[in-house]
């Protein structure tokens, strides 16, 4: 396509979590973006969730910052109520037209003071709280909604079904913001590119009887149970029976629902996410209720994600969920109070009968019909899951070029899965886009920043309540009141979510109103929310780093929440310690560098080349290293992806596309030998074949180093020949070797070093690897005797259709989790393998003529020096961990650095794919800043009392300080110790190390910690039993 | 007089102050008067604070950092541990006890240990009672 | 001008060696030019003013503006000395690092005074037997801050003579006198690299330099493994020039006492050699780096373990 | 009921001390006593130091005299190690004494003790000090000024610390001396010579040559003296053998590691002070006035009355006219002073000898020592007399025990003689006035305490 009709603003459609990442990149790689959200409000799921699963993160508390960074970014237009009716044009140049549904609230005058709702009369059943509360005709989606403002359910309204009556909203809202004859308005949208984060929605059990849902007051889907579970949920998070309000005493969560199921409903597939969340809502239970009886029963117990094994592992033995493998197939009342009767077979065969009061269903996802018709209507194609169809190759490209998708509109999938999705979408746009790139953007001066070096200092003090998370067990109104009477506190105030949009906004207001000049904000932890305020001061005027966070949630309310007294005490104490902090804060600027606009990316399988091509693609110059002697890594061995793709084709040409590019330079036998620089400005030192060395410059590195196949030493292996692991069979198969053309029988064993003791982690694609080899050979020979000897299959998503085409096709599923594994004999010819039968209960000897076996991908134990190179951190299992399991997947603490494929966790192709478009999205995202600014919290040497004794040189970890000569007025020769600005990390060392305070951290100044120190030793300690 | 020892804690940002955050997000108890100062690097806590702390009256204090080989700057922890011998010393030569300082390790991810840490502490100091220091009573008593 | 219309000068001295007072003496050409300006009236090395004749009880001691008090304070006489002084001078100064800081005496810190009495008048001598009786001692060796409100703090072991001087004048001047706060280290010209030996070696041979060069060809003390206290003390002694231990090629060893005045040195040089990596165990006696401030409580007899 | 009278404190000495006078009820002098009440415990607290570090701490036993404690530490460390300094490094050591007591001696003489005898031991106190005497006679006030200063800068300049030195190391000296460093010394050792030639003369004049019998009489008491000597019994202040003489002029001698044979320490019951006595004499100790018992006196005197001959010109020449004068040994009290005239003169002339010596300039200043657990004594000839120190050390070259006999500690015995003495002499039907007591002082003073 021609560059000049090409346009630099991207549609994204739906405002959930990987929609709002797709938005984010792309806005700060250089696109406009229209996020068209169908609500009233961005956020899309994630809000109504209490928690996620595994880190268990407070869900409201990590999306937050992302809601408001989407609401306030100005290369961002969030349209609201808003649905696509129609696209036409082509890749690069399309025309959207969108309709504006009415909400009947001026968004340009609400102020979200909510006097409208209060005094709305019309109480409907609130849709976010899944019917379980009211809400008001006027409302708003959710307190931390973004945009905030209120909007008119039109259905509900008694204005607007009788325009003659009520309207008392109208009446009473100050700034006038009510216009019951907004109408709805039509917009063409000119776009490059479309991305379709349309997302899911939950399975409704209520159109079948079998679980009585609807029936059964104790029958509760499992998002709302989520609710019960949230502090801002209707039961303010405690857990009681929706019948009668009663404590809970035993719970049952059933599996499923709505996902593997043909007979109830026609979702053949996986849901993906279910097993994990039940888990979640499991171990949340347990932990506010540990005497409560939860138990999970499930058909396969799918935890293949990184850390889900162990997750799983603890809520079994730790907290003592019990997990009972069988499917329900009703659910009746006990009596009249409310119980619940269940009937399942266990492992034994035998029926069993259980009373619970509360049943909750692990519902599904679905796309929602609405979704289906426009994607239809655009030409997408779907599965027949009701899915977009997606090649593994190109994971979020749909059938129709520039049109792009993500989310679980790709496919059900948990949360890190949707934000790479999102990601991987918008690297994909920034490599078709890339010539407009930066053409409809515009840059926000930010508003001129005022000296306050000179002013006596202005406290303001902004306590959150964050829902109940905090006010449930402080006593804000307390600790606001002591805060008002600290010196130099000119303002305190409180918010339910300080770090709401309306919140930032309301701090501006302050911020100037007041005449504040330095801030405290009470609430969560600086790690993850101190940059939001940074940028909230930022846009007040006054310096970013004039703030400090008093922890009293994590480390106080959350710790301490049996001890409101204690906690309110040590509230005060963090308070008045964070204000002895910040009246010491001083005003720093970034110090800003250009970056080099190329990217390193460290290893030459499917992940690496995917990157270095998007990268390419996307305009950057980019040297691939690859440690062997050809580019494919462990791709080499595959021979198709799970619906069948052939992965030989596609390495080809992406091999070729990869060698062929200008912009990508590759070395192959070539590894890192030494690295320094930082984000921006690296400089790597690589080594090739034995001897040559060369240094590359560049600002960012991709980190696609793979894994290593588990070599077994169970089974036999490598003692009996007919004994194979899966990788070698694939290649015996693709040659059809002898012992595979002659084959009559054969046995897979799964989990052949994975989810053991020493490596408690499941290798994610093999029960996939193996059902797919098993249909082959099934398919080749029908008459073929094909076992699966397994302890949970985990055919996830859509692969779900291929486990049952197995079984249909005859192939034996034999799970051997209860009676151990299977035992392997030499036979004369062949070999013989023994297991238990668990449907006929009794041992099994199979003859076989090949046994394969599932080996685990193991981390690469290069690893490590990489991890050090880099000062990465690795998970347990040797894999590198991501900066946030859930909303920063391919990211690390260190910036610049991004991680794809194998190196993070075992994946099939199409993940690595995704995740390594995702990591491309990074890394284009931080270059097109072209210059990069280096926090300023370095040391800085005071002159007035460093006296050159250089004892602080030695210490620096980074080489940072050195000394410098210099003539005096007398013209002597002197030395004086000085600070590389761009060397120094800010670790202090040198500060711990002065005798004489001589040098200090900015931000971490000795006399402020002296300051925190007095400050907390000023009031007596709290009063508390010993 | 019956109170919690007063527990000073500085921890790095990179590891223990992480997981005392995720020590929130579990919902683990410690005592409430454990007092956390979030500092970059346990390498940059002087050795002064320490006793700062303790002369100002606090009962206790522990430095919390990275494991060993962990540490996000390289061998800050490493500085700390060195630091922890000579405030060790010096605290024996001020007739303080040694009880009163601790350093310890904890990676992000280990908030019981952490946590377990501190309750370890605070019942450590209970035993002892009296603040770490009188400088000024003694002074002031000789003056009398 | 007339004695009476001179500013008052009124010096004593308490735990002292009258190391002070010859620095003070040494002053050449600015002592006479002083001499002239204020009229000295009490000062028992120069001259014969009593203390009135109940002895011991209480003291009569003349009004002055300037009060220079060397030594610290370690018997119950020299604590009412010293309030006296207090009470007669408008401005006190602690004048050496005694009074600042305790100084070489206060080394006695490290034992209680009955201690002290055995091992000076051991009772195995037995013609040997002390009139002393402890209690007109004070149990330990204090600065005089511990004790009275001191206007300025002049340290030094003893106080360089030109700062002497130079801190009288400018108080005559009603100037707040200018003292460095920063270390030793300010002003010495060995040569640094920030990278050092790994230990420290006992003083038993000399430094490496060459002795035909000038002192900025030689190599840092500290880094040439010989413990030296000039990153942890504050300077002066050189008075804008190498540090006078350093010419005579020796290490310093603190005696102006900690560069913060509230510092603590052996904290502050062990911390300095532990983050150095140097083993600070190597060092023979860790307390003696107080030395020169053992006062306020930091050398104290050894505790019984609780 | 007697009536007890106190000089506090006893001004223009160095240090604390206390004259108590009791009277009889006829006004008499019963007793009269010198109380030096200080509790310094350096013999406790240098327990446990590496002995290395010794002669740095013991120098602030005394601000005035650190150079010889400092000394007398370091030839003690020396023993202790069996460390022997090179040449250069006893010459460079010496040289530092020699110059210490040029300032010394110009301190007390004229700071101290000359306004009793030029501006007259009566009348206003605060007109008979060193600033009266620069009113009175500018020019010369101004020289003893600059002329201790000087002495002091060319310490400083060498030996980097002229108060509480550093300069001198077990094993040796720290630095060797350069030329310029040499020339520079000798240009100041010849300003110092004039100089002392010249104020000698001056109080031969002015002060001596006045002195009357009565001067001459005060605190006067017939005692032994104890100095130190070379082979050939020259004066000598930095090493030698040292003599302990009998009131009746014979004399012994001893090597300073033997002095616990020869000398005794012993406290009063009344006093507060250490005194020490010839234990040689076997006669046990006495302070009876009229016949004392093994007390012996130190202090230019003492080593003027000790000694043989002086091995520098001037100074032998005014030693042989003072002695021409006032016999051997010569008791009077106040003749400390004339003696300490002389011995600035032949410490100036030994500065410039010292200097002469080519060796002084050899790079080669200290041996390298090793810890090891030993016993060492070390002396010097201190302006106030002579000076002991004696250590013990462990396997780690740590002091293990510490005896320190300074100047004044020979001479606290003697000194209560001498202000018995003259109380005795002065006080009439106890009328007291304040020339009285400063005279009882002046027998003080006399020793330099």
């Amino acid at each position: 396509m021609p560059e000049r009709t090409m346009i630099g603003a991207v549609l994204v459609v739906g405002g959930g979590i990987s929609g709002m990442q797709a938005a984010l990149d792309l806005a700060d790689s250089g696109y406009f973006v229209y996020l068209v959200e169908k609500t009233g409000a961005i956020g899309g799921a994630m809000p109504q969730y209490n928690k996620v699963f595994p880190t268990n993160d407070c869900a409201m508390c990590i999306i937050s910052p992302k809601l408001v960074e989407c609401g306030r970014h100005p290369n961002i237009r969030i349209m609201t109520l808003s649905t696509v009716i129609d696209i036409t044009g082509k890749a690069g140049n399309f025309t959207v037209r969108v309709l504006e549904h009415p909400r009947y609230v001026d968004p340009a005058k609400c102020i979200a003071c909510g006097q409208c709702s209060s005094r709305c009369p019309r109480s409907v059943d609130d849709s976010f709280n899944i019917f379980m509360a009211k809400r008001k005709a006027i409302y708003i989606k959710y307190p931390q909604a973004v945009p905030l403002k209120y909007q008119i359910d039109p259905e509900a309204c008694i204005r607007l079904q009788h325009p003659e009556k009520c309207g008392i909203c109208a009446e009473i809202c100050p700034p006038g913001a009510i216009d019951f004859t907004d109408l709805g308005r039509e917009h063409d949208l000119r776009v490059g590119a479309v991305i379709m984060a349309l997302g899911f929605q939950p399975f409704d059990p209520g159109k079948t009887r079998a679980w009585g849902y609807g029936l059964y007051p104790n029958v509760v889907t499992s998002l709302q149970f989520e609710r019960f579970l949230s502090p801002g949920g209707p039961t303010g998070g405690v857990l009681a029976r929706p019948s009668d309000r009663k404590p809970v005493q035993r719970i049952a969560f059933l599996q499923c629902v709505g996902s593997r199921d043909r007979n109830r409903c026609n979702n053949e597939y996986c849901s993906t996410v279910c097993c994990m969340y039940a888990i979640k809502e499991a171990l949340t239970i347990k932990e506010a209720y540990p005497e409560v009886e939860v138990t999970i029963f499930y058909m396969d117990m799918r935890t293949p994600g990184k850390e889900f094994e162990r997750y799983y592992e603890r809520a079994r033995t730790e907290y003592g969920v019990r997990f009972v493998r069988s499917r329900i197939h009703g659910v009746e009342p006990k009596g009249n109070k409310g119980d619940l009767r269940l009937h399942y077979i266990n492992a034994h065969g035998k029926q069993v009968e259980e009373t619970v009061d509360l049943v909750v269903l692990s519902v599904g996802l679905e796309t929602p019909d609405a979704m289906v018709r426009l994607a239809e209507k655009i030409g997408i194609h779907m599965t027949p899951d009701r899915f977009a169809s997606i090649s593994a190759f190109m994971p979020v490209h749909t059938s129709q070029k520039g049109i792009f998708t993500c989310g679980a509109f790709n496919g059900p999938r948990d949360i890190p899965q949707s934000v790479i999705g999102g990601s991987a979408a918008a690297a994909s746009v920034s490599a078709l886009l890339n010539p407009v790139r930066h053409t409809q953007t515009r840059t926000l001066p930010p508003p001129p920043e005022q000296d306050v070096s000179r002013q006596e200092p202005r406290i303001g003090v902004f306590i959150c309540h964050c829902g109940t998370n905090i006010a449930g067990v402080v006593d804000v109104e307390e600790v606001a009141a002591y805060a008002a009477t600290l010196p130099q506190v000119a303002h305190v105030a409180r918010n339910l979510f300080t770090c709401s949009q309306d919140t930032q906004d309301l701090m501006v207001q302050q911020i100037s109103d007041k005449g504040l000049n330095r801030i405290v904000v009470a609430a969560c932890t600086p790690r993850t929310h101190e940059p939001l305020f940074r940028k909230t001061l930022k846009s007040a005027g006054i310096n970013e780093y004039l703030i400090e966070m008093a922890n009293i949630r994590n480390q106080n309310a959350w710790v301490h929440g049996q001890e409101p007294e204690t906690a309110t005490a040590k509230a005060k104490d963090l308070v008045r310690m964070a204000v002895a902090k910040v009246r010491r804060q001083t005003a720093r600027k970034p110090l800003r560098i250009p970056i080099t606009p190329s990217v390193l990316v460290i290893g030459g399988g499917v992940a690496g080349m995917t990157a270095a091509l998007n990268l390419a693609e996307q305009g950057y110059r980019i040297h691939l290293t690859e440690k062997t002697t050809q580019l494919g890594g462990n791709a080499l061995h595959l021979y198709q992806t799970w619906n069948g793709e052939h992965v030989p084709r596609f390495l080809k040409e992406l091999k070729e596309a990869v060698q062929q590019h200008p912009r990508i330079e590759v070395s192959y036998t070539s590894t890192v030998a030494a690295v320094s620089g930082h984000v921006g400005n690296f400089t790597t030192l690589i080594r090739t074949g034995s001897s040559r060395k060369r240094t590359i410059d560049h600002g960012a590195v991709i980190i696609a180093t793979g894994a290593k196949r588990y070599i077994p030493e169970e089974f036999e292996y490598g003692k009996i020949p007919k004994v194979v692991a899966s990788i070698e069979f694939d290649k015996l198969h693709m040659h059809n070797e002898t012992r595979v053309a002659n084959g009559k029988s054969f046995v897979f064993i799964q989990c052949v070093g994975s989810r053991t003791q020493e490596r408690p982690y499941c290798s994610k694609s093999c029960c996939t690897h193996s059902i797919q080899s098993a249909i082959k050979l099934k398919k080749e020979a029908p008459s073929r005797q094909i076992y699966i000897l397994y302890r949970e299959i985990r055919t996830y998503g859509q692969r779900e259709r291929i486990y049952n085409q197995a079984r249909e096709m005859g192939i034996v599923f034999i799970n051997y989790e209860q009676h151990g594994p299977p035992r392997i004999r030499r036979a004369d010819s062949g070999v013989l393998v023994e297991v238990w039968d668990h449907v006929l209960h009794r041992p099994l000897e199979i003859r076989a003529d090949m046994v394969i076996l599932a080996a685990a991908t193991l981390a690469n134990p290069e690893a490590v020096a990489l991890a050090n190179m880099f000062k990465l951190p690795l998970s347990k299992d040797g894999f590198f961990q991501e900066a946030h399991a859930k909303l920063r997947p391919v990211e690390f603490h260190v910036d610049g650095v991004f991680v794809a494929g194998l190196a993070h966790y075992p994946k099939p192709l199409e993940e690595s794919i995704s995740q390594a478009l995702a990591a491309a999205a990074k890394a284009g995202r931080l270059l097109a800043r072209k210059e990069i600014a280096l926090e300023p919290n370095i040391a800085l040497v005071d002159p007035e009392r460093c006296d050159d004794c250089a004892l602080c040189i030695d210490v620096c970890p980074y080489r940072a300080i050195k000394l410098a000569e210099y003539r005096d007025s007398e013209g002597t020769l002197r030395t004086t110790v000085t600070v590389d600005r761009v060397l120094c990390k800010g670790c202090g060392i040198c500060q711990g190390t002065c005798p004489k305070r001589g040098i200090d951290v900015a931000g971490f100044t000795t006399a402020q910690i002296e300051a925190q120190i007095d400050a907390a030793l000023e009031s007596p300690a709290p009063e508390g039993a010993i | 007089m019956n109170r919690e020892p007063v527990i000073l804690a500085f921890c790095c940002n990179w590891c223990s102050y992480a997981a005392a955050d995720l020590a929130g997000i579990s919902r683990l108890q410690y005592p409430g008067s454990i007092r956390i100062i979030r500092v970059m690097c346990s390498g940059m806590v002087h050795p002064e604070m320490v006793l700062h702390a303790l002369n100002k009256g606090a009962d206790g204090v522990i430095v919390v950092g990275c494991h060993l080989g962990e540490c996000h700057y390289i061998k800050g922890n490493e500085m700390a541990l060195a630091r922890a011998e000579i405030i060790a010393d010096t605290l024996e030569d001020l007739g303080i006890a040694a009880e009163r300082f601790q350093l310890t390790w904890v990676s992000s991810s280990e908030p019981e240990r952490l946590a377990e840490a501190f309750r370890a502490m605070s019942a450590r100091l209970c035993a002892l009672r009296a603040p770490a220091t009188a400088e000024a009573a003694d002074a002031a008593g000789e003056e009398a | 001008m007339s004695d009476q219309a001179r500013p008052r000068l009124s010096c004593e001295w308490l735990h002292a060696c009258a190391g002070c007072e010859m620095a003070l003496l040494n002053c050449g050409d600015r002592l006479l030019g002083l001499l002239d300006r204020v009229s000295i009236v009490h000062f028992p090395l120069l001259m014969d003013h009593k203390y009135g004749d109940r002895a011991g009880a209480g003291f009569d001691l003349p009004r002055a503006e300037i009060g220079l008090v060397s030594g610290g304070v370690a018997s119950r006489e020299q604590l009412a000395l010293l309030r006296t002084m207090r009470e007669s001078c408008k401005t006190l100064v602690a004048f050496g690092t005694c009074a600042t800081h305790g100084g070489i005496p206060a080394l006695r810190n490290q034992w209680t005074v009955d201690q002290t009495l055995r091992t000076v008048f051991p009772e195995d001598e037995g013609e040997c037997s002390s009139a002393f009786d402890g209690s007109s001692f004070l149990d330990r060796v204090y600065g005089i801050d511990e004790q009275v409100a001191v206007d300025l703090f002049l340290p030094g072991c003893p106080p360089r003579p030109e700062t002497i001087v130079g801190v009288i004048e400018a108080l005559l001047a009603g100037e707040q006198p200018q003292l460095t706060e920063k270390s030793v280290c300010e002003h010495c010209p060995t040569i640094r690299t920030g990278k050092g030996q790994r230990t420290v070696r006992r003083f038993l041979a000399n430094a490496e330099y060459d002795p035909g060069e000038p002192i900025g060809s030689m190599r840092c003390l500290l880094e040439q493994g010989l413990l030296c206290m000039g990153p942890v003390t504050v300077g002066g002694c050189g008075g804008g020039e190498t540090p006078l231990c350093i010419r005579a090629r020796v290490p310093c060893r603190g005696c102006y006492g900690p560069v913060r005045r509230n510092g603590n040195q052996l904290l502050d040089m062990l911390n300095a050699l532990a983050s150095n990596g140097i083993d600070h165990r190597a060092i023979v006696d860790r307390r003696s780096l107080l030395r020169f401030s053992g006062a306020h409580g930091l050398l104290k007899p050894p505790e019984k373990r609780r | 009921m007697t009536q007890v009278i106190s000089i506090q404190p006893v001004t223009r000495i160095e240090g604390h001390a206390r004259i108590d006078i009791h009277l009889d009820d006829a006004g008499r002098v019963a007793d009269a006593r010198l109380h030096i009440a200080a509790l310094r415990g350096f013999e406790q607290f240098v327990v446990g130091r590496p002995a290395e570090e010794i002669p740095r701490i013991v120098s602030r036993i005394c601000g005035i005299c650190p150079w010889m404690h400092h000394l007398a530490a370091a030839k003690a460390i020396d023993n202790c190690f069996a460390a022997t300094p090179p040449p250069a490094g006893h010459l460079l050591r010496e040289l530092c004494q020699v110059l210490a007591h040029v300032h010394d001696k110009i301190l007390h003489f004229f700071f101290l003790a000359a306004p009793d005898f030029l501006l007259g031991a009566a009348g206003d106190y605060a007109a008979r000090t060193i600033m009266g005497l620069a009113r009175r006679e500018p020019e010369l006030a101004a020289e003893v000024v600059r002329m201790r200063q000087l002495g002091q800068t060319m310490l400083e300049r060498f030996a980097g610390k002229a108060i509480h030195p550093v300069a001198a190391v077990v094993g040796g000296f720290a630095k060797p001396m350069s030329e310029a460093e040499l020339r520079d010394l000798q240009a100041g050792g010849q300003a110092l010579l004039d100089f002392a030639c010249r104020a000698l003369d001056y109080a031969r004049e002015k002060v001596f040559a006045r002195f009357e019998d009565d001067d001459l009489a005060l605190g006067t008491i017939a005692t032994g003296f104890l100095g130190t000597v070379d082979g050939q019994g020259n004066l000598r202040f930095y090493d030698g053998v040292l003599r302990l003489m009998r009131p009746d002029g014979a004399t012994s001698e001893f090597a300073a590691a033997d002095y616990a044979r020869h000398l005794a320490e012993r406290v009063e019951p009344w006093s507060t002070a250490k005194m020490v006595y010839a234990r040689a004499w076997n006669e046990g100790f006495s302070l009876d006035p009229e016949a004392p018992r093994g007390v012996y006196r130190v202090n230019t005197l003492a080593r003027l009355n000790v000694c043989d001959r002086i091995a520098t010109p001037r100074a032998q020449a005014e030693l042989e006219a003072f002695r021409a004068r006032f016999g051997r040994p010569a008791q009077g009290t106040l003749l400390a002073h004339w003696a300490r005239l002389i011995e600035l003169v032949y410490a100036c002339e030994r500065v410039l000898e010292l200097l002469a010596d080519a060796r002084i300039i050899d790079p080669v200043v200290r041996t390298p020592a090793e810890p090891r657990a030993g016993r060492g004594v070390g002396h010097v000839e201190a302006p106030r007399g002579t000076l002991i120190h004696d250590y013990t050390t462990d396997d780690d070259g740590c002091i293990t025990r510490a005896n320190l006999i300074v100047g004044t500690t020979h001479n606290i015995a003697p000194m209560n003689l001498s202000v018995r003495r003259a109380a005795a002499g002065l006080v009439a039907e106890g009328e007291i006035d304040a020339e009285l007591l400063n005279r009882i002082e002046m027998a003080v003073r006399a020793y330099d305490p």
